[in-house]
């Protein structure tokens, strides 16, 4: 089991900010075609992965991290603070 | 060092004045204030969305880093999150170093981490709809330079 | 946009409060405080000579420029002359722009232009005598990159 | 008859902030050679004008420029404030 998060518009898409998810994917990118497979907004919000963003644990990561260990996935679009 | 995340307004120049007060052997102190432009009009606000935890931890790195590097005698950030209108302050930097070219460098570093590694989304409100403002090539590309 | 040049202390913390408070429509703003230091007890007191008259145009110009440069909403210079105690603010800028480049770009302008175009000279003062200082290489190099 | 201001050093040097100069000088160098002339203090000050700048009427000049029509003539060294 996982929580994931999402944020922006990608919490908007999906529909919600956060859920557990039981997965045994074995990196984020296994993780985001099991998602994506589950319904259209699924779909939609993981479509083009590279206008996303990923931390792992509250750290930015990369989509081909391991899922090892993890306990925290959060998809977020890249941050417009300051 | 101080770090605040707060959904509270707060007031840049009441900040600035107790920053410096308490600053002791600096020889420069820079501030950056950041704030809601309504854009001619055509904004009536903006909501900040934030990673509560991560956004601590990120913002944490950053000050922690500007320290080190530039040798600060002090630092200071604070960012809003949720709902704020235009003329409100978003978020402030202040650094305070021995001369002016550490406390400049130090807050345009902070600045541009703040901008593209802290877990912050803004969204304009406007009278025809919001929108998600999305990021700058130029935001990504300014990382580059330290 | 406000110039003074001026013997009396001033208040770095208010003077932000009262720019950040009149600024309308901007986006960013940004100040710089430059303080007496104290070198670790060695000095006493810092006593800074103008040129009554010119001061007061040279730094109009140069606000005037960067203005211009930056296309800024505002701006604020404020200088001492005169004896200053350690801790004491030595002057202070504050520009006001839509985006953060600018006004970053425009204070950093500013302090470089103040620090060798603007007629101030700073003569520091300590328990074994006081000494003019001198004018840094790097100082009058940093004019370039502008 | 030209208003000649000395600052920092420069005043502390020659003994006094401005003086009235009766000069027939036709740039800033020739009034600094008649400067330089007059006295030790004066001939010290003026010793290396690379280390100093000049103002005519409150505006940066350079040491060949015509003193012409010039009212104030204004030596310093290079400035140190901010």
């Amino acid at each position: 089991m996982i929580d994931v998060l999402y944020f922006a518009w990608v919490r908007e898409r999906i529909g919600l900010p956060r859920e557990r998810v039981e997965t045994g994917a074995a990196t984020v990118a296994d993780l985001v075609a099991e998602l994506r497979a589950r319904e259209e907004r699924y779909a939609a919000a993981f479509a083009d992965t590279s206008a996303l963003r990923v931390a792992l644990d509250q750290e930015l990561s990369g989509f081909d991290a391991p899922l090892a260990g993890v306990r925290e996935v959060a998809f977020f679009p890249p941050m417009t603070g300051g | 060092m101080r770090i605040r995340v707060q959904a509270e307004p707060f007031d840049p120049g009441g900040e600035v004045a107790a920053f410096s007060a308490a600053v002791r052997g600096a020889g420069a102190v820079v501030t950056f204030s950041g704030l809601v432009r309504d854009e001619g009009g055509r904004l009536t606000g903006m909501e900040i969305e934030h990673y509560p935890g991560m956004t601590e931890k990120a913002i944490g790195a950053i000050v922690d880093e500007a320290v080190a590097r530039w040798a600060l005698v002090d630092a200071l950030v604070i960012h809003r999150h949720g709902r704020l209108r235009p003329g409100d302050a978003i978020m402030m930097v202040a650094t305070a170093a021995g001369h002016r070219g550490e406390a400049f460098a130090a807050a345009e570093f902070l600045m541009d981490y703040l901008k593209s590694r802290a877990p912050f989304w803004k969204k304009e409100l406007g009278a025809e709809g919001s929108e998600w403002v999305a990021a700058k090539d130029a935001d990504e590309a300014a990382l580059k330079r330290w």
